[in-house]
């Protein structure tokens, strides 16, 4: 063992070390910082930039009767038909995930209480629909609901006839509630598995019903849980492009839809450049409230979740 | 924990949670049946059995050489995304500073962006940089959107993993490179396998972006998909997706089986 | 690519073109009738992509990213357009061949003529089918839901004529109108991205009725066509061009293909697959043009008996109008 | 605050896991206003007990009466037990005073009422002046304290704690201690405390429970069963113990353990039958440590036996001092030390024999 | 394995976070081979310096010379250092020979050697038979037996020890004390040990640092530490005290304590100036408690006080009496009950003067 401290071959290195400007010197002793440079770069490029362009293209690209420099924003919110759909595309956004909450709670609540084995399945039925592409997804559910398809037969069967499943916003609501429901159930089991269950435990012998301990004592804690998966699915709703251009039909479109109408068709970047921020803007303020709304409701107390 | 008067409730519970189930596989699953239907049609249940769609599939240039193309582009982004995401997962991890924040954020962003809204800006800026209808478009436009979840994934890795354990191997004699190569690496393996996993698949399943960045040259499978749906009652995208059903069960049975030995030692 | 003008066999040797319409079958159509003929008898290749978008062509040509060649296009787009998303033709370009009623501009070749009618649902109406154009319209007396192409060209002149304008009182468009016709249709309305979306919706007995081109149904299985009803009451009928693409880095190619199209021989294949009209002279009924006689149910050219009033297609109008109509269009119908 | 325990009747209480069997068959009679503490190694059924006495498990069979009434099949919010868990489980989204008022609340207590008893139970647990505190803004201590305020304020008369103290540091874990022996004192309620840690058990209980593998080793006051432990298990788990295994050998009414080729003399043979296995049990500090070179001086009723001197500790007050003797290892504590041992030495090891005690080994 | 440890030589040591001052100027030498303990409530400042030694962090500043070398500015990675820690940071995905192999592989040892040096450490942590498990497969002390082994093996002069024994129960705790004194005899180098439990620092060191906030109160011997602590928070923090604050007093050569209207004899008054705050403190083994009925005998350098008697609590082989005098709360403990006090007895408290530690109260 012929090792010892070699203090005085390091020194002028750890010298001139010492010697450079600090944020050198950082840099040099944390060089894994350097890494991320390269990904920064491609998103700058490959995403940054795009949509910079799109923001400066709705206010410098018009058709047309627009101009002026907010001319593509004013035409927007001062056309009825856009306005529906901007608030069609709310109505089903609110749907998806009031349906992906009903839904899924109970899901990933089971999932929290039921054994090691069991869980797993339950994890691989909520990550199969991944395994498949959307799109075929999406028109499984063009199968599963026309009117000469087996849902419509199982309606006429127990005696609702008319009950329009296809071509409206009920198609694309049910589409993007089973897209949409593993984005809910993943976070939100999550979140539950870290609620203390004992706490039902303690409840109990404190005198609480298994009612009231759930409702006065584990909904509580699952709330920031339930505001993030939620607010994942209310946002990728209005993103939505190929369930609505699917189930639903031109005449009931949602934003997705009319953002691609606008571009694709109409070739008015500007438009849905201007369409698409306003939906962006409203993104981030629905998920600045929710981490607002979480953060202050959190602030009282820890339950170690991460949004 | 549970007895008393739970059971009916349970049962409440796991009935309901079996539907769920069931509203969430089903779609997934019945394009096997229809994949092996006789017809020109997507009469369900089918009323005759073949293979012609699987042929066809095979025969069919559009069918196979865009789904070639989803297999090129999405090693490509399988490669670059977990690669750059795993560099910058490391950087976020390491690196000490008010940057982080941020730089954390913007990597996460093309998660919360909406798809449209991405697509057509990508969509605007590829035309511009004549990357449209091809190989690296695809590619470039698909890293960005796998690299989120490349990023979440080693992030969860890095930061299950015991930081002392690197501190240790510093002691113990490995400088950095050493200590990242021979600890930190191997014990994010899991992490960036997964990260690895859902680049591919992300790329594999993405359709807004290809949408408009698909064209006669180049097309992937997604599209070609779409395109068929709204073109044509062509039962081939029951064929195709069955195949795809099979393909990324396949590779989610490796992943399994490699996440499990790795812990069984 | 190869030289310009000339028609030698093998010629085009090795170019690669790239033909785009609207899709399904007129793709399956257009391979077996024109290209396939094409490509054999002077050694082209081609590669074929759907569904036309005049958004996509606008983008290539202004970021010079062309990779579309040829495109089955609607002339009101295309004409308004042309020398500036389509290359004029050729000045030894020969038309010759070509009915001089369907030549609508410099860019173009006409293709493939339609016919819009009303086509009902047998099972649906049994005893009581609509006769008249306008019962689209009667949802009272005609209930079940009714579909059509989501485009305003080719829609909307069917829509007005069952409200009962005549072929005059059509343009300038009245849009309120065209608003307040869909507004009474309501939820029985359905409209479709794709015409084949449109068809199939109406083979798979989902829909009732449609105001719709009526070549496509051709081509349904025996069984399905005989479930379906036609109404040529008020018919409109209209055509495409085929143009090329401003830039188009497989020019000759493509103008060899656009003179193969303005000839009998060359326009001849597509009937025998979709039953759509040429364009050429006189060509139907032993003109050099064979359709087979299943198609006949669904072709203008041998129901003139039946149409009582011929509404024309108006391209100088759309082709002025375009962009607003489209707008307008999409105001009225996503609403 | 003033209310009186109920005595607390186990018998026959058997739980299995599967293969597992967690308690076989625990008989316990507790007093009314008792402080009893169940001891035991990890996984000896102390939890499982408690939480057969909550009424958070079923058991398999044995039954548990409060006050004399049989509490089988009623559910855990109906049987008026107070528990404090190891981890405190306190409701995170809850303020302390919320936290105190939840049982009430569950009782319909009325407002005002709610208020006073709130008041009263902080003011006990001295907390009053946190009540509008959330948990994680308290230290564990008062955490702690807000536990028990919490299981105390509805008049339970019966209060459970699993481990209490256990995940706080030791400075802190003696002074709740007395804290909790102070409230037990003040309220009277009857008081089933579990610990793994022997100085907590002796510190805190009138009664100690001592578990082993599913069943009761012993049952007594700490001084009983520090001074008379009935098994080998329970000498060796309360204190530290020198133990010598051998064969009881009696003759008349003079009974020896054979170890080899010596005998040691021990008083009572606690009806162990003659040429049975058992051993002998001594504290460390009955043990004396002599030089081996002093003349040895006369021990009527001692026992004797030479040693090395392997290893000496300063304890702070006390010296141990480990030894070899018998082919394996002594240790002896000294409180002043009259000789100055040092590792290697030889040295002469002594007892008494009254405080050499005979204890079963199976 | 036979190698002698390096003197270690820390001055002036600080290191500040943000506001925070983590170390302010900690002095220490420490001898080659010594077994030195830092011991010291938590934030005390015990692992900064640990990590300013095994240079995982750079000190603001002071230098650390190891063997007469400033090792300021040289990487972790070619200290030397062995470094074991709490939680053992054993790598997972590596089985016990590569564990400990891994300082040899970066140190590019051929591989023969390798293998004997692998060897001959497990031999000496009595692993042999384990080399081939990976760490989740052994048990606790066995994975701090790893550790202590992969930090031993490549031969460093200095062993760091942050707490390896915090994570584990009490039992498995005390054999391991031992085992790490057996292994730091056989082995030679200077051990570095940090604990925060103060029986464990009595038990294993040569001397023990007390850290308090960031400096170091007293380095001592255990003995010195326990029988003449220099300071208050020495005095408390190692072992249990009685401690009576007051002012100093001085008549020619005799000292006295105020307090209220009574005056403490002190012995020493350690240069402490008359009239400064000072306090005497006397352990609890120190003690002396007697009935007050019996008539007082003589004390010639004792001194004395009325209390009474609060709680007594059994220890096991010695009674703890807690009683109240001077309004505030004392305890003593005996070994033998010659008496047989009682909560609520009036009491007399004697100590000898030679057992009043004067100690400085800032
Ligand atoms: N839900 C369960 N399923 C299976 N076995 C269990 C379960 N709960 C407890 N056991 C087993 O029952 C035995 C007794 O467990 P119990 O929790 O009562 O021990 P304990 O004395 O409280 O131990 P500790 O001091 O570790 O808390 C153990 O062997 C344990 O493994
Ligand atoms: N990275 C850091 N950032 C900010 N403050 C720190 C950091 N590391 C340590 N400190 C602070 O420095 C002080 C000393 O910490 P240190 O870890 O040395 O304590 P310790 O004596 O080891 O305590 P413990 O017994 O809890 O391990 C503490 O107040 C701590 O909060
Ligand atoms: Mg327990
Ligand atoms: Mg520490």
């Amino acid at each position: 063992m012929s090792v010892s401290v070699t203090a005085t071959d390091e020194s002028p290195d750890a010298q001139t070390a010492r010697g450079r400007p600090s944020i050198v010197r950082r840099l040099s002793r944390r060089p894994t910082t350097l890494l991320i440079w390269l990904p920064l770069l491609l998103l700058a490029v490959c995403f940054a930039y795009p949509l910079l362009q799109m923001f400066r293209l709705s206010f410098t690209d018009f058709v047309g009767s627009t101009s002026g420099v907010f001319g593509n924003y004013l035409w927007f919110l001062g056309t009825d038909t856009q306005m529906t759909i901007l608030r069609r595309t709310f109505a089903v956004a609110g749907w998806v995930t009031l349906m992906c909450l009903i839904l899924g709670f109970p899901y990933a609540y089971l999932m929290t209480i039921v054994g090691p084995r069991m869980r797993l399945l339950m994890v691989g039925v909520v990550l199969l629909p991944f395994w498949s592409n959307l799109v075929v997804r999406t028109f499984a559910w063009v199968i599963l609901l026309r009117d000469s398809g087996p849902v419509q037969s199982l309606l006429h069967a127990i005696g609702i006839d008319d009950l329009r499943l296809l071509g409206n916003t009920v198609g694309v609501t049910i589409g993007a509630t089973q897209v949409l429901l593993p984005f809910l159930i993943l976070p939100l089991y999550a979140a539950l598995s870290g609620i203390d269950r004992s706490l039902l435990t303690a409840a109990h012998s404190l005198g609480a019903r298994p009612a009231v301990a759930f409702v006065k004592v584990y909904l509580p804690l699952a709330v920031p849980g339930i505001l993030a998966g939620t607010s994942i699915v209310f946002i990728l709703t209005l993103g939505f492009y190929f369930t609505p251009a699917l189930l639903g039909s031109p005449r009931n479109s949602l934003v997705a839809q009319q953002i691609v109408t606008q571009v694709s068709e109409l070739l008015a970047f500007g438009r849905g450049s201007a369409i698409a921020f306003v939906v962006l803007i409203i993104t981030f303020v629905v998920l600045g409230l929710v981490g607002l709304v979480t953060r202050r409701y959190r602030r009282s107390f820890e339950t170690g979740l991460d949004l | 924990m549970n007895t008393f008067k739970w059971s009916s409730s349970r049962v409440l519970l796991v009935g309901f949670c079996g539907l769920v189930g069931v509203l969430l596989m089903g779609p997934t699953l019945i394009v096997v049946p229809l994949s092996f239907t006789s017809e020109k049609s997507f009469r369900f249940p089918p009323e005759g059995w073949s293979t012609q769609w699987y042929e066809n599939f095979f025969t069919d240039p559009n069918w196979y050489e865009s789904a070639l193309l989803s297999v090129r582009v999405g090693l490509a982004v399988a490669v670059l995304a977990t690669v750059l995401g795993t560099a910058a997962a490391v950087a976020l991890s390491t690196g000490r500073g008010a940057w982080r924040g941020p730089a954390n954020g913007f990597m996460l962003a093309p998660m919360i962006v909406p798809g449209v809204i991405t697509a057509v800006g990508i969509y605007y800026v590829f035309l511009n940089f004549g990357l449209t209808q091809g190989f690296w478009g695809f590619v470039l436009a698909h890293t960005v959107l796998a690299l989120p979840f490349v990023v979440v994934a080693v992030s969860a890795s890095l930061n299950g993993l015991d930081k002392a354990l690197v501190t240790a191997a510093w002691s113990l004699g490995a400088n950095r490179w050493a200590a990242f190569r021979q600890i930190t690496l191997p014990l994010i393996a899991p992490g960036i396998l997964t990260g690895a996993l859902f680049a591919f698949l992300t790329s594999f399943d993405e359709a807004i972006v290809s949408l408009f960045l698909s064209g006669p040259f180049a097309r992937t499978l997604p599209i070609q998909i779409f395109q068929s749906v709204t073109a044509d009652i062509d039962p081939t995208i029951a064929a195709a997706s069955t195949m795809l059903l099979a393909t990324t069960g396949f590779f989610m049975v490796v992943l399994g089986v490699i996440t499990v030995s790795r812990n069984r030692r | 690519g190869g030289a310009g003008g000339g028609s030698d066999d093998q010629q085009l040797d090795g170019d690669k073109f790239v033909f785009v319409n609207w899709g399904g079958q007129a793709t399956e159509a257009a391979t077996k009738g024109w290209l396939e003929p094409f490509a054999e008898e002077t050694g082209a290749s081609f590669v074929t992509d759907s569904p036309t978008d005049n958004a996509k062509i606008r983008a290539m040509v202004e970021s010079g990213q062309v990779t579309w060649d040829v495109v089955d296009n609607d002339i009101g787009v295309g004409m308004s357009n042309c020398g500036t998303l389509f290359e004029e033709l050729p000045e030894d370009f020969d038309m010759g061949e070509i009915d001089p009623q369907y030549i609508t501009d410099d860019c173009s070749v006409p293709i493939i003529v339609q016919a819009v009618g009303l086509i009902y649902n047998k099972d649906t109406y049994g005893d009581n089918p609509p006769t008249e154009t306008a019962d689209f319209l009667d949802t009272k007396n005609y209930p079940g839901k009714r579909v059509l192409w989501n485009y305003p060209t080719g829609t909307v002149e069917p829509l007005l004529a069952a409200d009962g304008a005549g072929p005059e009182e059509i343009f300038p468009v009245d849009w309120a109108r065209v608003e307040g016709i869909l507004n009474g249709l309501g939820g029985d309305l359905d409209l479709k991205e794709t015409l084949a979306q449109v068809s199939d919706t109406v083979e798979s007995g989902d829909f009732s009725m449609c105001l719709c081109y009526l070549g496509r149904f051709a081509s349904a299985p025996e069984e399905v066509q005989e479930k379906l009803g036609i109404v040529w009451d008020k018919t409109y009928l209209a055509w495409d061009g085929a143009y090329v693409v401003k830039g188009s880095k497989n020019k000759d190619a493509a103008f060899e293909f656009l003179q193969f199209l303005a000839t009998k021989k060359g326009q001849a294949g597509f009937s025998k697959h979709l039953a759509y009209s040429p364009t050429t002279k006189d060509s139907l009924e032993g003109g050099g043009v064979d359709v087979s006689e299943e198609f006949e149910r669904w072709l203008p050219d041998f129901n003139e008996d039946k149409i009582n009033v011929r509404y024309p297609y108006d391209f100088a109008y759309w082709s002025d109008n375009m962009d607003a109509m489209l707008e307008e269009w999409n105001r009225i119908t996503s609403g | 605050m003033s209310q009186h325990g109920v005595a607390l009747e186990i018998s026959g209480l058997t739980k299995r896991y599967g293969d597992v069997t967690a308690l076989a068959g625990v008989d316990l009679s507790v007093a009314p206003g008792e402080f009893i503490t169940f001891l035991g190694p990890s996984g000896s059924g102390k939890t499982t007990t408690l939480n057969a006495i909550a009424g958070f498990i079923e058991p398999d069979e044995g039954t548990i009466d409060l006050d004399g009434r049989s509490i089988t099949g009623v559910p855990p919010w109906k049987r008026d037990i107070g528990v404090v868990f190891q981890n405190y489980s306190l409701f995170p989204h809850m303020k302390v005073s919320s936290n105190v008022a939840f049982p009430l609340r569950q009782r319909r207590v009325p407002k005002r009422e709610m208020a006073k008893k709130v008041d009263e139970v902080l003011e006990i647990v001295g907390l009053s002046h946190l009540a509008d505190r959330y948990p994680r803004q308290l230290s564990g201590g008062q955490q702690q304290r807000v536990a028990l305020a919490r299981a105390l304020v509805f008049g339970p008369k019966l209060l459970l704690l699993d481990e209490p103290l256990g995940a706080l540091d030791k400075r802190l874990r003696e002074g709740l201690q007395l804290e909790i022996k102070r409230i037990h004192r003040e309220v009277g309620v009857t008081f089933v405390f579990v610990t793994h840690d022997q100085d907590e058990a002796l510190v805190m209980s009138d009664r100690i429970a001592v578990f082993n593998e599913g069943h009761l080793e012993q049952v007594a006051t700490s001084q009983e069963l520090y001074e008379h432990p009935e098994t080998l298990f329970a000498a060796q788990f309360l204190g530290d113990s020198n133990v010598i295994h051998g064969t009881l050998e009696s003759r008349g009414d003079r009974h020896a353990l054979r170890v080899g080729d010596r005998a040691f003399e021990v008083m009572d043979p606690r009806g162990a039958a003659p040429g049975s296995e058992a051993a002998i049990m001594i504290r460390p500090e009955d043990l004396v440590v002599r030089p081996v070179d002093r003349e040895s001086p006369v021990d009527h009723d001692g026992k004797t036996t030479p040693a090395e001197v392997t290893e000496v500790i300063y304890l702070g007050g006390r010296r141990r001092i480990v030894l070899s003797a018998l082919g394996q290892e002594f240790i002896a504590d000294e409180m002043s030390s009259v000789h100055d041992h040092k590792p290697g030495d030889s040295v002469v090891v002594t007892w008494s024999m009254g405080q050499a005690r005979l204890v079963s080994t199976d």
